[in-house]
């Protein structure tokens, strides 16, 4: 099972790029919480996959009466979903803000910082 | 029943080693104070650079120990590492770490001096703490995981500082450098994630133990990997295009901010995943970092020559210094790191200085462009001496500072007895020369020149209290630059101290104290 | 048949039925045709994600699944209020995505 | 030599960088004397100098050290021989004439402090070239003539004319400073010594010989001008006079002269070293007498001579024998009198007359007859005539060639040609503006101040009085500097005598009488070779301009090729990185084998085989997919939150599938708040969700995008072949409770064996409410009118 | 014994509960419009879920988890029609296709055409 | 919105989901939950008191602005760590002390001070962004 997840990884990354790829500002977002999905699920499935045992020590015993999934992995991934969420908001505020101030929510039509047709460096001394 | 012994750390931690983490829980719980404080008028700036000078307290301690008896480290909540995480400061970590201290102490009061009326309400100090805080755990960190949380620790925070102000131009700039970086942690974590797949540990000490052992094909993906993770992050060639896109957008003081610490973090992460944790997977990769440290060298100074927007130039002058560090990656001998080591302390001072005499140019002409600048050298004595001398200093003209990372890197590649070597030193010295010839145009246009037809020529010097500030501020750190300089010594000694423990890490590993002993 | 069986027979039956029914709520959010359309499919997607995880706590028998359970539907409601924000404000502005 | 020794010896090299350092102040301190008090720095190195003759001329050599950079072995030494101290004497005692000169020449000028300044921080340069003994130091104040150099060069900065020849000299000489610093480190390499006085014949025997006396020659030919790295030379003469006069003919210049001596010893005498010198020289030599006959503004003429004698010096170290040697000592120290000399005169008169034209002037002798006694004296040297120090140089150089070879000969015809020119154009310098008829002149011209007069004369004085003392002057200049230049006593034997049996004295004739045939017909020749440069249409100085300009270019063309400003573009170079890192790696050096454990198909299926998922779990993976495909195809946004809804469900339930209960859960509630918060914000944005892109952009991207998913499942397969070390989790697992009291692991991880994770995290939280904020501040401004980017949308394909 | 009959009646609720969201699920893909897609998935659904719920309550043995579904249900039945009610009125006032077998449109006497985009 | 149905309920939806949020982040070390799951929750019942009744009025329930709450909680989980600097060990090492109240113990721990510092900087940043978004407003 876990080479079907990898294969599903492999999904999650190729949308996730190829939506980055395009030039709307939205789907780009969208496409970086595809990939950071996608990568999340490479974490858990690279900190090898237990079916349904939760790293949970039953109350009462010590330790886990038998095996249970891997737990440090899925501490780095909510981490990470946290990191992922709060980088999100902001990206998503700055699009809207940029669509605002920009009119343009195409990145193609961007250009402010960098502006078009900049004319050549002067050839002075 | 658990046997404790090989959990915990069972002996005391002297409140001493506490230097190693509290530069960076003073950062976070300053920042958190600043924005608790932040509607309470002037006081956060105030608080802010207390804050900051107790940061550079604790690490000047930390330096002089570390310079003392070599590595130092702690490891969180008492487990013995891999288990817990581990700080250690080596003395590039220390080094770096201050000296981005003391960068951020001058940004803090030139900050002061430009910001003026504006108190802190929308987070701005709040926010360079946390920068700073950011850098300071990359740099002392000694898990990888750890790194990745101080990286997004610095990524947001520099999202926070680069949107300050709003207008159009940095929003366009910010939506740039946000995507692209955003997306080189995303891909750190990929790495990250098939690392531990692969290891199953984070701590960089277990990891260098273990990483030969390790599946070496996947271990070259994972190095290459890291290499695009931490170039995109270092602005090398060809994934540097949000350092241009973005640096001259926001407040000049966050461009120096940005341009003396961002670059830095990331290259010296490389420099220690590639040099230090996966020296085999590094050799692999070798024929791709010579290429991408060639390209660098020369593709960035073309940049700064063609670009006629100062702070853009100056961009491109930070990516040139980019590949002067990835010189010492790709010729990782003991010239080889501890020049790139070097350069990095050279950069952070200079870099920022740099923009931070952009902003002093950009407001006394009222001009963002060079084509438009001019006459500063007759209206502004000080200002002409602060930015000749940066611009030498980044040609690496002697005897300034940036003339002995340079030396050292040459010597590393005319060592190497190799054509390869050999190619890499003779892109340094093109290199050198194109800055020079970016630099003295730049020199020329804004303050040789008159100003041109239809400028108006530069104001007067203005004499209020945020003037004084701005320039003492900016002044002190050239100040740094040339003493250090004129006077390298102590540099030397430095890395004759602590660049071998980059090629031979047995020291840095022995003072993390692995459970398990050492490798 | 003892109990148990019954239990993890059923709980497996349910688990079948459940995820069909997510994928056929699935088909809706997808074809719309309108926003309410697809917002009402993800409202039921939400309360049918629920009952899934419900009966995985079943079956594992970890009651603390069910707190999730809890969560999602507080959850669920969240986002429907939202999209019904949503719609209603884009009445304000004209549409420029209708189908 | 003790203590002492050291400390005074460095302080020659540091007290002109604290004068210089302190010259502003003095200059508004005291005004019209600042030349005055400043010229007492490079007088009292003079005369402390001059204590040194003794010892060096007794064959001892100075040597003092001062540790700089212990810890890389790096010493500041100096080393005092005859060599060095022949250069350092004539440097401080120009500089004291040329100190006292500039602050009368440039009086009125608001600037003169930070013209001394420069002026004394070069000299200090300059004296620290000289003096060092090692090379990183040698390289150092080499470098530092160049920049102040620089900044002389342009003090008159608001021309552009000016701003080109400075940034021309600093390039053309930076580049040779390269050169010098990577031959040094070659060196270094080679013999393991930075310090010049150490090294010996090992570095002529190694297989490097050949590069490094290339590095050294470069450096050696931008810094002293030869052709074809000569054109920075005339147009450095933007810089005022006293610059002139002072770098770009007395000391700068003769640098790369220095150097080449310098490094004789240990670099020359090779078969390669004379045959480059000698050819090198002699161009330059010609082509500078032909330049200045070209001239007619007396300063460039100067200039173009300056090129010629620069010539002659290589070309005389090339040639390396001891007489040779001892004319290129002699001829240096004469021409940095005679040169200096008539610059200032060029000065005095440009200051004076208001021109440098030496058409338009005439007559000047009855006005400025101090001038026209030390231009006089000057010139006279420049011809050779005897009773000057020119003469016996010109004789020595003569007498190293009296050996009848085929070669020699030639060298002596272009010497005999070389000096002919200059001895013309010294004629011309100073019959034209101060004999003959008075012309008139854009400003009354009359006597020149004191302090511009002291120069001339003073050195042309000195020029006399030298050339009596002719054992003196053997003792104490040829021989101790030949000595230090071949490394072997040599004895020097000038006389006073005239011997008419001897040919140097045809030769001598010979030359003053083309001299004076040049002198005759300089208008005609001046025609002829404008004629002859207008025809050739280019020169190496717009071949400069050409490639500044070419390069200035190329970096526009290549900056706006690489950066654009198209994000999409960006990204996409990103991803073919990212492609590249996943795929290119396992397949050089696994040929994919990891994938294949046993290259056995039965065994390929089995580890692939369906019954390991249960229905439901398919069901979930499904409607990832799903989710997926519906985000790849929705044409508006809301299909497309809501896609991105489902396959964050899915992930969610995955999660929760595999024994992850914290992780499902934050996943709900962060895929939910995403929802509320994208909705939130819709609210206000209004896009255009249809895909813009043509379609082959869409094959290219798909393309792409796939490559980077199947090189990322593909490493992840490698990864998962092998097994998981588990030491970690295992030691979590059994102390969570015990130690840490917690039962739920995952937890535990969070907040107590890798807390520091979520502290970071929580600033991370934190940090991007107050980027948001501050994000949002300024919303209630009305937006600004974006800069007119033009709105280019692509039209979809069909 | 008395845990096999609350086994056995869990197990239905279960089966139920699942069966009434799959026809909650039809019901919102097979109906013809909004409004009565919204009958399907508000009621059968809520009702789906409550099931499920209510046999977790039964099937844990555990007073204290017992609890918690049934606040669960309890919050479930309050908030489905709040949000099926807010969903109804914003479609109502945006929707461009009201069902064509609508007969009567008792909101539009109340609050009228002008709502409407 | 204003829906009278929706503005009568939500208060009480609120209210159940505070509670419910500060229940699962005290029992988060033991059971799936946390300081973080609890914050998202409670900024949810923040973001629907948003919704309903307006942000101004959800800000003025809150009284103290949210970012601050946000830096408070950062405060207090770093200040949980710097408290084991009085018992030798390093930074972050937990400390527990038992609490008898009768028969009872409750146990108080800097793990469980660093968890709440958690729940408050979800809480706060999360509100505050969807009190700026939901509000139009700048913040007072």
């Amino acid at each position: 099972m876990d080479y079907v997840l990898a294969g599903l990884v492999g999904c999650f990354v190729a949308l996730g790029v190829y939506l980055l790829l395009s030039r709307s500002v939205i789907r780009m977002l969208i496409g970086m919480t595809i990939l950071g999905n996608g990568v999340n699920l490479l974490i858990f499935t690279a900190g090898r996959l237990t079916r349904e045992i939760a790293p949970i020590v039953p109350a009462g015993l010590e330790q886990p009466d038998g095996p249970i999934a891997n737990p440090l992995p899925q501490a780095l991934i909510l981490t990470a979903i946290v990191i992922g969420f709060a980088m999100f908001s902001f990206l998503l505020v700055l699009a809207f803000r940029a669509y605002q101030s920009l009119d343009a929510d195409n990145t193609d039509t961007m250009r402010v910082a960098e502006p078009v047709n900049e004319p050549n460096p002067p050839l002075s001394y | 029943m658990v046997e404790l012994p090989p959990a915990m750390i069972e002996t005391l931690t002297s409140a001493s080693d506490w230097v190693v983490v509290l530069p960076l829980v003073l950062c976070l719980m300053g920042a958190a104070a600043t924005l608790m404080l932040r509607k309470s008028g002037g006081l956060t700036f105030i608080f802010a650079v207390l804050i900051v000078c107790a940061v550079i307290a604790c690490e000047v301690t930390l330096l002089l120990r570390v310079l003392d008896s070599g590595p130092l480290s702690m490891t969180m909540g008492k487990w013995l590492p891999p288990f817990g995480i581990s700080f250690a400061a080596d003395i590039f970590g220390a080094g770096f770490a201050l000296t981005a201290a003391v960068v951020t102490l001058a940004v803090l009061v030139y900050a002061q001096g430009e910001r003026g009326a504006e108190d802190g309400r929308d987070g701005f100090h709040s926010m360079v703490l946390l920068l700073l805080a950011g850098v300071t755990g990359s740099f002392l960190t000694g898990d990888l995981f750890n790194l990745y949380v101080w990286f997004e620790v610095m990524l947001i925070a520099s999202f926070g500082l680069i949107v300050l102000g709003g207008r159009p131009a940095q929003l366009d700039g910010a939506v740039k450098y946000g995507f692209l970086n955003f997306l080189a942690t995303t891909f750190f974590l990929l790495a990250l994630g098939l690392l531990y797949g692969l290891l199953g540990t984070l701590n960089m000490a277990d990891i260098m133990r273990v990483a030969p052992s390790a599946n070496p094909a996947a271990m070259a993906g994972v190095a290459a990997l890291l290499l695009l993770a931490f170039g995109m992050k270092a602005a090398a060639f060809p994934v540097n295009a949000w350092l241009p896109a973005a640096y001259h957008t926001p407040p000049a003081v966050v461009s120096a901010l940005f341009a003396g610490l961002l670059t830095k973090v990331g290259i010296y992460a490389m420099m220690r995943a590639l040099v230090v944790l996966l020296p085999a997977s590094r050799d692999l990769l070798e024929p791709v970092l010579v290429a991408v440290a060639l390209a660098t060298l020369l593709v960035a100074p073309l940049g700064a020559i063609a670009e006629t927007n100062l702070r853009r130039a100056i961009g491109f002058l930070v990516i040139g210094g980019v590949g002067s560090v990835l010189v010492g990656i790709a010729v990782p001998s003991l010239a080889g790191v501890s020049g790139a080591g070097l350069y990095i302390f050279h950069a952070i001072l200079t870099m920022t200085a740099l923009y931070l005499v952009a902003g002093l140019i950009e407001s006394r002409t009222g001009q963002t462009d060079s084509r438009h600048m001019g006459g500063l050298y007759a209206a502004s004595t000080p200002l002409s001496v602060l930015f000749f001398v940066l611009v030498l200093a980044t040609a690496g003209v002697p005897p300034f500072l940036g003339f002995w990372p340079k030396l050292l890197l040459l010597q590393a590649g005319l060592g190497e007895g190799s054509w390869v070597g050999s190619l890499v030193a003779v892109a340094l010295v093109v290199n050198a020369v194109l800055t020079l010839i970016a630099g003295s145009r730049l020199w020329a246009h804004i303050f040789w020149r008159a100003a041109p037809e239809g400028v108006v020529a530069p104001a007067p010097a203005p004499s209020h209290r945020g003037a004084w500030l701005r320039l003492g501020a900016t002044g002190a750190l050239v100040a740094i630059v040339v003493a250090a300089g004129l006077w390298p010594n102590g540099l030397f000694e430095a890395l004759r101290f602590g660049a071998p423990d980059l090629l031979d890490p047995s020291r840095y590993v022995a003072a993390i104290g692995l459970a398990g002993g050492a490798p | 048949m003892s109990a148990a069986d019954i239990l993890s027979w059923s709980t497996l039956i349910a688990l079948i039925i459940l995820g069909l029914a997510l994928l056929i709520s699935v088909i809706r959010i997808i074809i719309g045709p309108t926003l309410g359309d697809r917002v009402l499919a993800l409202d039921l997607m939400t309360v049918i994600a629920m009952g899934l995880v419900g009966t995985i706590a079943v079956r594992t028998g970890l009651m603390l699944y069910l707190d999730i359970a809890i969560a999602l539907a507080l959850l669920g409601f969240l986002a429907t209020v939202a999209l019904a924000r949503y719609i209603l404000s884009r009445a304000a502005t004209p549409p420029d995505d209708a189908p | 030599m003790g203590f002492g020794m050291d400390a005074s010896i460095a302080l020659v090299a540091i007290a002109p960088f604290v004068a210089a350092l302190l010259a502003p102040f003095i200059h508004r301190l005291a005004r019209p004397y600042a030349g005055w008090v400043l010229a007492l720095v490079p007088g009292g190195i003079f005369l402390f100098l001059l204590t040194l003759i003794e010892p060096v001329v007794a064959g001892g050599t100075v040597s003092a050290s001062i540790g700089w950079v212990p810890a890389y072995g790096l010493e500041l030494s100096f080393l005092v021989d005859g060599l060095s101290l022949t250069f350092a004497l004539t440097i401080s005692g120009i500089g004291t004439l040329i100190v006292l000169y500039s602050g009368a020449y440039l009086k009125t000028h608001p600037h003169l402090g930070r013209f001394l300044g420069f002026l004394l921080a070069f000299m200090g340069a300059m004296l620290g070239l000289v003096l060092a003994d090692n090379m990183l130091a040698l390289f150092m104040f080499w470098e530092l003539t160049s920049v102040t150099s620089f900044l002389l060069i342009g003090f008159d900065h608001t021309r552009q004319a000016a701003r080109r020849g400075a940034i021309q000299a600093l390039v053309i000489t930076n580049i040779g400073g390269m050169a010098l610093l990577v031959g040094a480190i070659v060196v270094h390499h080679l013999t393991g010594s930075w310090e010049l006085s150490a090294l010996g014949g090992e570095v002529r025997g190694s297989g490097l010989y050949g590069l490094v006396l290339g590095l050294f020659l470069v450096a050696a030919f931008t810094k002293s001008a030869q052709v074809p790295l000569h054109f920075w030379l005339p147009n450095a003469m933007e810089a005022p006079t006293p610059v002139s006069a002072f770098l770009h003919s007395a000391t700068m210049v003769q640098g790369g002269v220095y150097l080449l001596a310098r490094t004789t010893p240990w670099l020359g005498g090779t078969e390669a070293w004379t045959w480059i010198l000698v050819c090198f020289g002699g161009a330059t030599l010609l082509w500078g007498g032909l330049g200045a006959l070209r001239q007619n503004d007396l300063k460039q003429m100067l200039a173009q001579t300056t090129l010629a004698s620069l010539g002659l010096s290589v070309l005389l170290i090339g040639l390396g024998t001891e007489a040779a040697i001892a004319a290129m000592l002699l001829y240096f120290v004469a021409h940095a009198f005679y040169k200096a000399g008539l610059f200032m005169v060029v000065g005095a008169i440009d200051h004076e007359a208001g021109t440098r034209d030496i058409t338009i002037l005439g007559g000047l002798a009855d006005r400025m007859p101090v001038t026209f006694i030390g231009a006089a004296m000057a010139s006279l040297a420049m011809i050779g005539l005897p009773l000057t120090l020119g003469y016996f140089a010109k004789e020595e150089m003569y007498l190293g060639l009296m050996h009848w070879q085929w070669s020699d000969m030639a060298v002596l015809l272009v010497l005999l040609a070389g000096n002919a020119m200059l001895a013309g154009v010294a004629m011309l310098v100073l019959v034209r503006p101060f004999l003959g008829p008075v012309l008139p002149t854009p400003k009354l011209a009359h006597e020149a101040p004191i302090a511009m007069l002291a120069g001339p004369v003073v050195l042309g004085a000195a020029s006399i009085v030298a050339s009596v003392m002719t054992d003196w002057l053997g003792h104490t200049l040829v021989e101790p500097g030949a000595a230090a230049i071949l490394g072997e006593a040599v004895s020097s034997h000038l006389t006073l005598a005239i011997n008419p049996a001897s040919p140097l004295l045809w030769l001598s004739i010979a030359t003053w009488a083309l001299g004076y045939l040049v002198y005759r017909q300089a208008a005609a020749m001046r025609t002829l070779l404008r004629r002859f440069g207008a025809g050739l249409g280019w020169t190496a100085d717009t071949v400069f301009d050409a490639v500044m300009f070419g390069l200035i270019r190329f970096s526009g063309a290549v900056t706006r090729l690489l950066h654009h400003g198209r994000l999409e573009i960006y990204l996409a170079t990103v991803f073919v990185g990212l492609a590249l890192a996943l795929i290119v790696p396992l397949g050089v050096f696994n040929g994919y084998g990891a994938l294949l454990p046993n290259a056995d198909l039965g065994n390929w299926s089995a580890k692939l085989s369906w019954p390991q998922l249960q229905p439901y779990e398919w069901g979930v993976i499904a409607l990832a997919l799903i989710g997926l495909g519906a985000v790849l195809l929705a044409t508006n946004r809301l299909v497309a939150i809501l896609a991105l809804g489902i396959q964050g469900t899915a992930v969610a339930l995955i999660f929760l599938m595999f024994g992850a209960p914290d992780l499902a859960f934050t996943q709900f509630m962060v895929e939910v708040l995403s929802v509320v918060i994208l909705a939130l914000v819709m609210t206000r944005l209004r896009l255009d969700e249809l895909d813009q892109r043509p379609l082959e952009d869409l094959a290219r991207d798909g393309t792409l995008a796939l490559v980077c998913g199947v090189g990322v499942s593909l490493l992840l397969m490698v990864v998962l072949s092998g097994t998981l070390d588990t030491r970690l989790s295992d030691l979590f697992t059994a102390t969570s409770v015990p130690i840490a009291h917690g039962h739920n692991i995952v937890n535990v991880i969070l907040v107590d064996y890798r807390g520091f994770d979520t502290l970071g995290e929580i600033s991370v939280v934190m940090a991007a409410g107050i980027a948001i904020m501050a994000l949002l501040r300024r919303r209630a401004k009305p937006a600004v009118p974006a800069a007119p980017a033009p709105r280019r949308r692509r039209k979809a394909a069909p | 014994m008395i845990v096999d009959i609350v086994t056995y009646a869990g197990c239905l609720l279960l089966l139920l509960g699942a069966l009434f969201s799959l026809v909650a699920a039809i019901g919102v893909v097979r109906l013809p419009d909004l409004f009565t897609r919204m009958h399907a998935a508000s009621k059968a659904g809520a009702v789906g879920g409550g099931l499920v719920l209510l046999a977790v309550a039964l099937l844990c043995f555990d007073v204290g988890v017992a609890m918690r579904a049934i606040v669960g249900v309890v919050f479930l039945l309050l908030t489905t029609p709040v949000s099926a009610h807010l969903l109804a009125k914003a479609s109502y006032r945006t929707s461009d296709q009201l069902h064509l077998n609508m007969v009567v449109d008792e909101l539009k006497s109340k609050t009228g055409q002008n709502h409407r985009a | 919105m204003n829906s009278l149905i929706f503005r009568t309920i939500a208060p009480l939806i609120v209210a159940v989901m505070l509670v419910f949020s500060v229940y699962v982040c005290l029992r988060g070390h033991n059971e799936p939950g946390g300081g973080f799951i609890g914050g998202l929750i409670a900024a949810s019942a923040m973001a629907i008191l948003g919704m309903s009744s307006g942000a101004a009025e959800a800000r003025r329930a809150l009284r103290i602005d949210p970012l601050a709450i946000a830096g408070f909680g950062v405060f207090i989980a770093g200040f949980s760590g710097l408290l084991s600097l009085f018992t030798g060990s390093p930074f972050m090492t937990s400390i527990w002390l038992y609490l008898e109240l009768g028969q009872t113990s409750v146990p108080l721990s800097t793990p469980m001070v660093f968890d709440i510092g958690v729940y408050c900087v979800v809480f706060g940043t999360i509100s505050a962004v969807a009190l700026a978004l939901e509000g139009g407003e700048e913040e007072p």
